[in-house]
């Protein structure tokens, strides 16, 4: 058997294979955060909060409406999206004129209420979820146990992420975002209903985590906690890709995924700082990150 | 119904925040019809169109665009109604490039000018096309920011000294601009400290002085009333 | 100069004599303010050299440039908003007199330094604002009192780009005499599309156009030139 | 006078809202007071009071509290302290007061050892009681080629250098192990090592929410399947059923209390349910018999001076619905059998609470490390 | 980035009364210990000064470090180390803190402050989380038991600190010290130049200033005054944990700063106070401590954007005209 560093190489692959399903996971939840740091320069600590939501709603919605995951897949983000809008509409809009600090604040508030009342209603332990029947279950590939579901996590957010590219970058919506952030009164000025604008793309962005919320729901607890500890390192995800460069936070999404598995074989104890490390690297030697455009 | 203003302004008042800026402005501007607004700087020009604009939120009075009253519509829809507004610091994003600037504000009616004939006019823009929009010179960041609601179709624009920083040369192609734009029946609104530019396009002048309007007179009145000028521009 | 292969600035060569007032005229995009951007080192010759006097101050760093007596102001205008107009002009004048790192001495000791700061605001007309925020100025007047700003460093050499832009007649004149009076013990090198105030003030013209020297000399020969008209001047400016 | 300030305060200080919140949490505080209740309400003709706090996880907070509690509040004992670096501040603090605390909630055996205090105990499990009941007894059971999942920090490292000793000591074989970051979220790379690894045991040794990960996700990639047992080193039956039995099927764990294992287990469970709608585990059951011996040695005592207090707790054997024939080492342990446990599988659950069977015994004189082995100063 | 702060310059006629209120307030803390419980007015003191460090970078730089805590819990650890295991004096131990902290932020400064905004506080954050990650592998942290059991010693070896009020009063007056300290660096010449770069840091480079100096300056004073603060913790609560170096410490000082109001002098004390109080006297309620501090910060950045003392001190502003 061939080795590589001294780990057989199928095992190697098994890692890297499961680095991009965890990498999927990454990408999914740093779009929605780049989209909302993109468009509305606004540092959204609340995502975390909104993807524990989404799959709280998953939960929710199967034990006390017996609504199942495919419905729910549609139905959590939704209503995490409505949620969102409503902040968007009630409290961030007030902040867009102010410094980036100050919606980075009230999210990072938003933030702890959310997980204090789910703790408070739920207990810390978690819930349990499963996957959907059609998923359940494995194949062997050979060198690893693949569980079906988690095929289906790369497979769904590969779509969903090439989507949201395209929606972003490929219409003129994204050009009138994009310069909103900059001038959203100078824009609005144009013609433009700038508030709505922004209001959507939050929604947008906070409905992405919901859904990568649920997609998570069958994987990991679904715990008041799931999205405190993500949140942090999705952030970097989208630093090390460049702020606001959607597509920058999809690759890095997956290749901080698979460096992270990697890491968790040769130096384990290291595997939560390596996306640090990495962060640390890029913006010292490309500031604006790996996609970003320097301003 | 010529006569009729098309934008009509009644005793104006503006505020930055705690500070009383405009005091009772009161403007007309007809249908086709050029208006420059002299003053020295602080007189409250720009501060002028930016409350007509809407893009200063804290005043009162009286704004109407064909007897619509524009002062309680959001801002989105006044650029709507037809009204073109060229920023004095220019405005340009920097995360679009060129092209983007220049396509980005909605069309608001279908008589704008096209893009090539855009081109054609400052062709430094078609050059730099592709380049960051704050990357251009001063000079082409100004013409940027006039060929931009060039394109929307606005029926009236409001221009905030659109020939600073501008070589002579292209002042004088803009002063051509405008007169065509005339002739095309535009309506405009400009605010302009170099009045030898301002003469060949203006129909008629309004003087401003500490947040009031202190004089107005017809265009080719200009020379007779070239005491007050000096008075209140120091010119 | 080359931007990711668009060549702003190419093989000027450029001398300006120590004590003359020295204007940069030509077109939009020709690469005047490109050209403060070198001088000053706010962006690094792709080629080339640079020496004030004498020495070479290609590899120095903008603050260090600065240092050695030559300074700007910028076209799009640049202040501290939210300092008075009085800090405004204070905060230039505390580097040269070493009222700068001392963290350890009350802020009061820069009392010392608002009678010169005073006089600079009186010269470019703002003494009736010295205690507003910079933000609250109109854009004129914020045009002032980055020429006072400036002009507190008492540098060797300015560099303007644009002072008069955006200015009322009055200022114009006012700001002209000023410029007049500091160059006789200093070099100015500005950018201006004000030709009255280039004829009025300027010993000698650089004209530039697309990145390259068109054409050099008194305000009357290149203003005599037909390429410069052309290029620049247009048919009214005769 | 007897008592102190006429009132026997009992301070309950734990995480309530942080991710130990099931563990223990306010369900101990509940525990404490049923076992006021259960004695009477009141000790020498005093009332007996029970304040609690939440420490957030945060030692200082944790400090702070128990030094105003002390100071001011008249507090004259701490309980429950939930995490190793609160307990041990704690007691730290609580020496140089000397007053008495007893630690149901932290693993640490330093509290015994190193940092032992004349004045603390040391009730519920501890590192090396769970080491010996899930290393040791699971060897015997045929689990004998061990690979660890360890989180990477102090409490990780010693339920895996324990637990490997004695394994070993059993005959058994410790094949590998692998450091995760505490709150990893994804196991399934380390999951990955350990199936190809070749043990047949996997030794979690971690806690909360990351035990509960890796346990759902091994179920995933089918380790089970494969023939490889789940050992979970610290685990209740809290966090059991948080993760729901198809998930936790077959995990082996140590408790010290279950409450389908007699008619008083049960019967105390029911009126714990009552109270908190949930069953408890030996976190809470610790809880309220630390808080029951505590009252019975003040009435022995005759006092609740701090030193008669600790002799009487050090003295008078443990006998109530939490341990039988427990005894008090000097260092401050207490001594009293643990269980090994296996989850059972979905259709074998009879109520939703029913999820153990039992596998094995573990007496406590071989769960806990003997006083005179401790490194415990006040033993030599 | 330009912070949206309220920069208050000195006014005369408010000299006498700043000097009254300081009066008070330093004869209010000479006292607290007879009415408030001291350690936690020791608790409270250590945290407002970590603000106050914090807030000089914020408040008059404009720079938003998210990795404090690396300073703030560094020299907790360093000086509880010192302490405990070298057997300094306290005030030595000390010194070992906030040298220690001033040359973690020498390193964290020289890579972070070339870069701005958002760039700034991510290179803090990552530096930050490998600091925690060092504290967390490293041996002589002990892990997350941390340092435990410092002894409080004898102060230069006369006053014994494990008296209450003692302890208290060598707190207060290293907290003084460090307010102080800031107060000057913030009224001088140097905070002058801080703030005309936060301002516009072109137009202040133009002007001749090397403006990576004076950053790299400000970052090192704020590191070092939170050592002194994380020192200072260590001794009076005797141990240095994890939870000092960890991201939500650097956090929790934020919300500090800005519930009290950033760049005042007096808000992060107000805030430190505020928090700390809230997590104390929570404790013991029912309701859950984080939701209740969420729901501050919301209702901080939404109505009182300048924290407490900021809107109080803009009431007051707008009262004198
Ligand atoms: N953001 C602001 N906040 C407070 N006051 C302002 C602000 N902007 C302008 N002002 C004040 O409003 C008055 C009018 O300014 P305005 O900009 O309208 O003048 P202007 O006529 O356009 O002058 P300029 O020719 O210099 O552009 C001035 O006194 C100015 O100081
Ligand atoms: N940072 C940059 N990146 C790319 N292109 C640039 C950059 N700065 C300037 N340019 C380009 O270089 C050319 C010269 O610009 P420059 O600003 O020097 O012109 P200028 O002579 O000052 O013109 P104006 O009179 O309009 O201010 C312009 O075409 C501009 O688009
Ligand atoms: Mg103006
Ligand atoms: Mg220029």
């Amino acid at each position: 058997m061939s080795t590589i560093f001294g780990i057989p190489a199928p095992a190697l692959y098994g890692q890297i294979l499961i680095g991009l399903i965890n990498g999927s996971f990454y990408a999914l939840l740093s779009l929605g955060l780049a989209v909302i740091f993109g468009l509305l320069r606004v540092i959204n600590f609340a995502h975390g909060a909104q993807y524990m939501l989404g799959a709280f709603a998953a939960y929710l919605l199967l034990n006390y409406v017996g609504i199942g995951y495919w419905p729910s897949l549609m139905l959590a983000p939704l209503i995490v999206g409505a949620v969102a809008v409503v902040i968007e509409r009630t409290m961030l809009s007030r902040l867009y004129s102010l410094d980036p600090l100050y919606g980075l604040l009230l999210t990072f508030g938003l933030a702890l209420i959310f997980e204090g009342m789910f703790r408070y209603w739920f207990g810390a332990a978690g819930k349990p979820y499963s996957p959907p029947a059609q998923l359940a279950g494995g194949v062997n590939l050979g060198f690893m146990f693949m569980p079906i579901y988690r095929g289906w996590v790369v497979i769904a957010s590969l779509v969903i992420c090439l989507g949201t590219w395209l929606l972003i970058e490929k219409t003129r919506l994204g050009a009138y975002l994009r310069a909103a952030t900059e001038n959203a009164t100078l824009v609005q000025a144009f013609g433009v209903n700038v508030p709505r604008l922004l209001t959507l793309t939050y929604g947008l962005g906070a409905a992405l985590a919901a859904l990568a919320g649920v997609l998570a729901a069958p994987i990991y607890q679904v715990s008041p906690l799931m999205g405190s500890n993500l949140i942090i390192i999705v952030f970097a995800v989208v630093v090390v890709g460049g702020m606001g460069s959607i597509l920058g936070a999809i690759v890095t999404g997956y290749m901080l995924g698979v460096l992270e598995g990697l890491t968790k074989v040769f130096y384990p104890e290291a595997s939560s700082i390596v996306i640090f490390v990495i962060m640390a690297i890029v913006l010292l030697v490309r500031p604006a990150g790996l996609f970003g455009r320097e301003e | 119904m010529r006569d009729a203003p098309l934008l009509e302004v009644r005793d104006l008042n503006a505020w930055y925040g705690e500070s009383h800026v405009l005091h009772g402005v009161d403007l007309d501007i007809r249908e086709g019809e050029t208006v420059t607004l002299l003053g020295r700087n602080g007189a409250g020009k720009t501060t002028t169109l930016r409350a007509i604009m809407g893009i200063l939120r804290r005043r009162e009075g009286v704004i109407r665009l064909r007897g619509q009253d524009l002062l309680k519509l959001p801002l989105h829809k006044v650029a709507q109604a037809g009204l073109g507004y060229v920023p004095e610091e220019r405005g340009i994003f920097a995360s679009l490039n060129v092209a983007e600037n220049l396509m980005l504000p909605p069309k608001v009616a279908e008589s704008g000018m096209s893009v090539e004939e855009i081109y054609r006019l400052f062709p430094n823009l078609h050059e730099r096309r592709t380049s960051q929009g704050t990357k251009l010179s001063g000079g082409e960041q100004q013409m940027l920011a006039i060929a931009r609601v060039l394109r929307t179709g606005a029926k009236i624009l409001l221009l905030d000294e659109p020939t600073e920083g501008l070589a002579p040369v292209i002042v004088q192609r803009i002063g051509d601009v405008l007169v065509a734009l005339k002739e095309r029946g535009m309506t405009i609104l400009l605010v302009e400290q170099n009045f030898r530019f301002a003469r060949k396009v203006a129909d008629r002048f309004y003087l401003m002085e500490d947040g009031r309007m202190v004089g107005s007179f017809p265009g080719p009145e200009l020379d007779a009333h070239m005491d007050q000028l000096h008075e209140v521009l120091g010119v | 100069m080359e931007f990711r292969g668009f060549i702003a600035v190419n093989n000027v060569t450029l001398s300006v004599n120590e004590g003359t007032v020295h204007a940069l005229i030509g077109p939009n995009g020709a690469g005047k303010t490109t050209v403060f951007n070198l001088l000053t080192k706010f962006l690094t010759p792709t080629r080339g050299q640079i020496t004030f006097r004498g020495s070479d101050i290609t590899a120095l760093k903008p603050a260090e440039v600065a240092r050695l007596g030559l300074v700007r102001s910028f076209q799009i205008s640049a202040v501290f908003p939210h300092l008075t107009v009085l800090d405004n002009v204070r905060v230039a004048l505390q580097r040269p007199s070493d009222l700068a790192t001392q963290f350890w001495r009350s802020s009061s000791i820069l009392s010392t330094l608002d009678d010169r700061a005073m006089s600079l605001i009186d010269a470019v007309g703002l003494s009736s604002y010295a205690h507003l925020p910079a933000v609250e100025l109109s854009y004129g007047r914020k045009r002032a009192l980055e020429i006072a700003t400036t002009l507190a460093l008492d540098p060797a050499m300015l560099l303007l780009d644009e002072p008069m832009a955006g200015m009322g007649h009055e200022d114009i004149g006012r700001i002209s005499d000023l410029i007049r009076r500091i160059a006789r013990n200093r070099t100015v090198l500005m950018v201006e599309h004000n030709l009255n105030v280039v004829s009025d003030l300027c010993d000698r013209v650089t004209v530039l156009a697309r990145g390259e020297i068109l054409a050099d000399g008194s305000y009357d020969t290149v203003s005599a030139d037909p390429r410069v008209r052309e290029a620049y001047m247009g048919t009214e400016h005769a | 006078q007897q008592v102190s300030d006429n009132v026997v305060k009992i301070g309950i200080l734990n995480d309530q809202s942080g991710v130990y919140a099931d563990f223990g949490g306010k369900s101990s505080v509940e525990a404490a007071r049923m076992a006021v209740q259960d004695f009477g309400g009141k000790v020498l003709g005093a009332p007996i009071e029970i304040v609690s706090a939440d420490h957030q996880n945060k030692p200082d907070v944790a400090a702070s509290v128990a030094r105003q509690w002390y100071d001011t509040d008249k507090v004259d004992a701490i309980m429950e302290l939930t995490t190793s670096s609160v307990a041990l501040a704690v007691q730290g603090l609580s020496k140089d007061k000397k007053k008495i605390n007893i630690v149901t909630g932290a693993a640490t055996t330093d509290l015994t050892g190193k940092q032992c205090s004349p004045y603390g105990f040391h009730w519920a499990y501890d590192t090396h009681a769970l080491a010996v009941g899930t290393g040791g007894a699971l060897v015997e059971n045929g689990g004998n080629k061990w690979f660890f999942l360890t989180a990477d920090y102090a409490f990780g490292y010693s339920l895996e250098n324990e637990t490997s000793k004695f394994v070993k000591s059993k005959g058994g074989q410790v094949l590998g192990s692998v450091r995760h970051p505490l709150s990893a979220n994804d196991f399934s790379s380390f999951l990955l090592q350990a199936q190809s690894s070749g043990a047949n045991v996997v030794g979690l040794a971690n806690a909360g929410l990351d035990t509960s990960n890796a346990i759902k996700q091994a179920a995933e990639f089918g380790l089970t399947q494969s023939g490889q047992r789940l050992a979970a080193l610290l685990f209740t039956l809290a966090e059991v059923h948080g993760l729901g039995l198809k998930a936790a099927q077959g995990l082996t764990l140590t408790e010290g209390w279950y409450w389908d294992q007699s008619d008083e287990n049960r019967a105390f469970a029911k009126r714990f349910m009552e109270k908190t709608g949930r069953m408890p585990n030996m976190i809470h059951v610790g809880t309220y018999s630390s808080v029951l011996q505590y009252l019975k040695a003040i009435q022995k005592a005759g006092t609740d001076a701090t030193e008669p207090v600790a002799k009487a707790l050090h003295e008078m054997p443990v006998e109530d619905v939490f341990a039988k024939k427990g005894k008090v080492l000097p260092n401050g342990r207490m001594v009293y059998d643990m269980y090994l446990f296996q989850v059972k599988k979905p259709e074998e659950s009879k109520s939703e609470w029913d999820m153990y069977t039992q596998l094995a015994k573990v007496p406590g004189d071989d769960a806990f490390i003997k006083a005179s082995e401790s490194g415990c100063q006040l033993t030599q | 980035m330009a912070v949206e702060t309220h920069y208050i310059p000195a006014q005369p006629k408010a000299r006498t009364s700043t000097v009254v209120l300081g009066a008070v307030a330093i004869a209010a803390l000479l006292a607290a210990p007879f009415v408030v419980y001291p350690v936690f007015m020791m608790s409270i003191l250590c945290f407002a000064l970590f603000a106050c460090a914090f807030n000089l970078l914020i408040g008059y730089v404009g720079l938003l470090s998210f990795g404090h805590a690396t300073f703030f819990g560094g020299a907790a650890y360093f000086t509880a180390h010192a302490v405990k295991v070298w057997g300094f004096e306290p005030l030595a131990g000390l010194l070992v803190g906030v040298v220690g902290a001033a040359l973690l932020g020498l390193v964290v400064g020289f890579l972070a402050i070339r870069r701005q905004g958002i760039y700034f506080s991510m290179i803090t954050l990552a530096l930050g989380q490998m600091f925690a990650f060092i504290c967390l592998q490293a041996p002589f942290t002990h892990g997350e038991d941390g340092i435990q059991g410092v002894p409080r010693g004898h102060l230069l070896g006369l006053i014994d600190l494990n008296q209450p009020l003692a302890m208290y009063y060598v707190t207060l007056a290293i907290f003084l010290f460090g307010f102080f300290a800031i107060w000057r660096i913030v009224h001088s010449p140097f905070g002058n130049i801080l703030q005309a770069i936060r301002e516009n840091e072109r137009r202040a480079i133009s002007l001749g200033y090397r403006v990576d100096r004076y950053k790299l300056g400000a970052f090192v004073m704020s590191a070092a005054l939170a050592g002194l603060a994380g020192g200072t913790k260590a001794i009076v609560f005797q141990f240095a944990t994890l939870t000092d170096v960890q991201w939500q410490m650097s956090g929790e000082v934020i919300l500090m700063t800005l519930l009290g109001g950033i760049g005042t002098l007096i808000g992060p004390v107000v805030g430190a106070s505020l928090v700390i109080a809230l997590q104390n006297y929570l404790a013991a309620y029912d309701f859950p401590v984080t939701v209740l501090i969420g729901v501050i910060f919301v209702i901080c950045v939404l109505i009182f954007r300048r924290g407490i003392a900021g809107e109080v001190i803009e009431l007051m502003r707008r009262k004198a005209g």
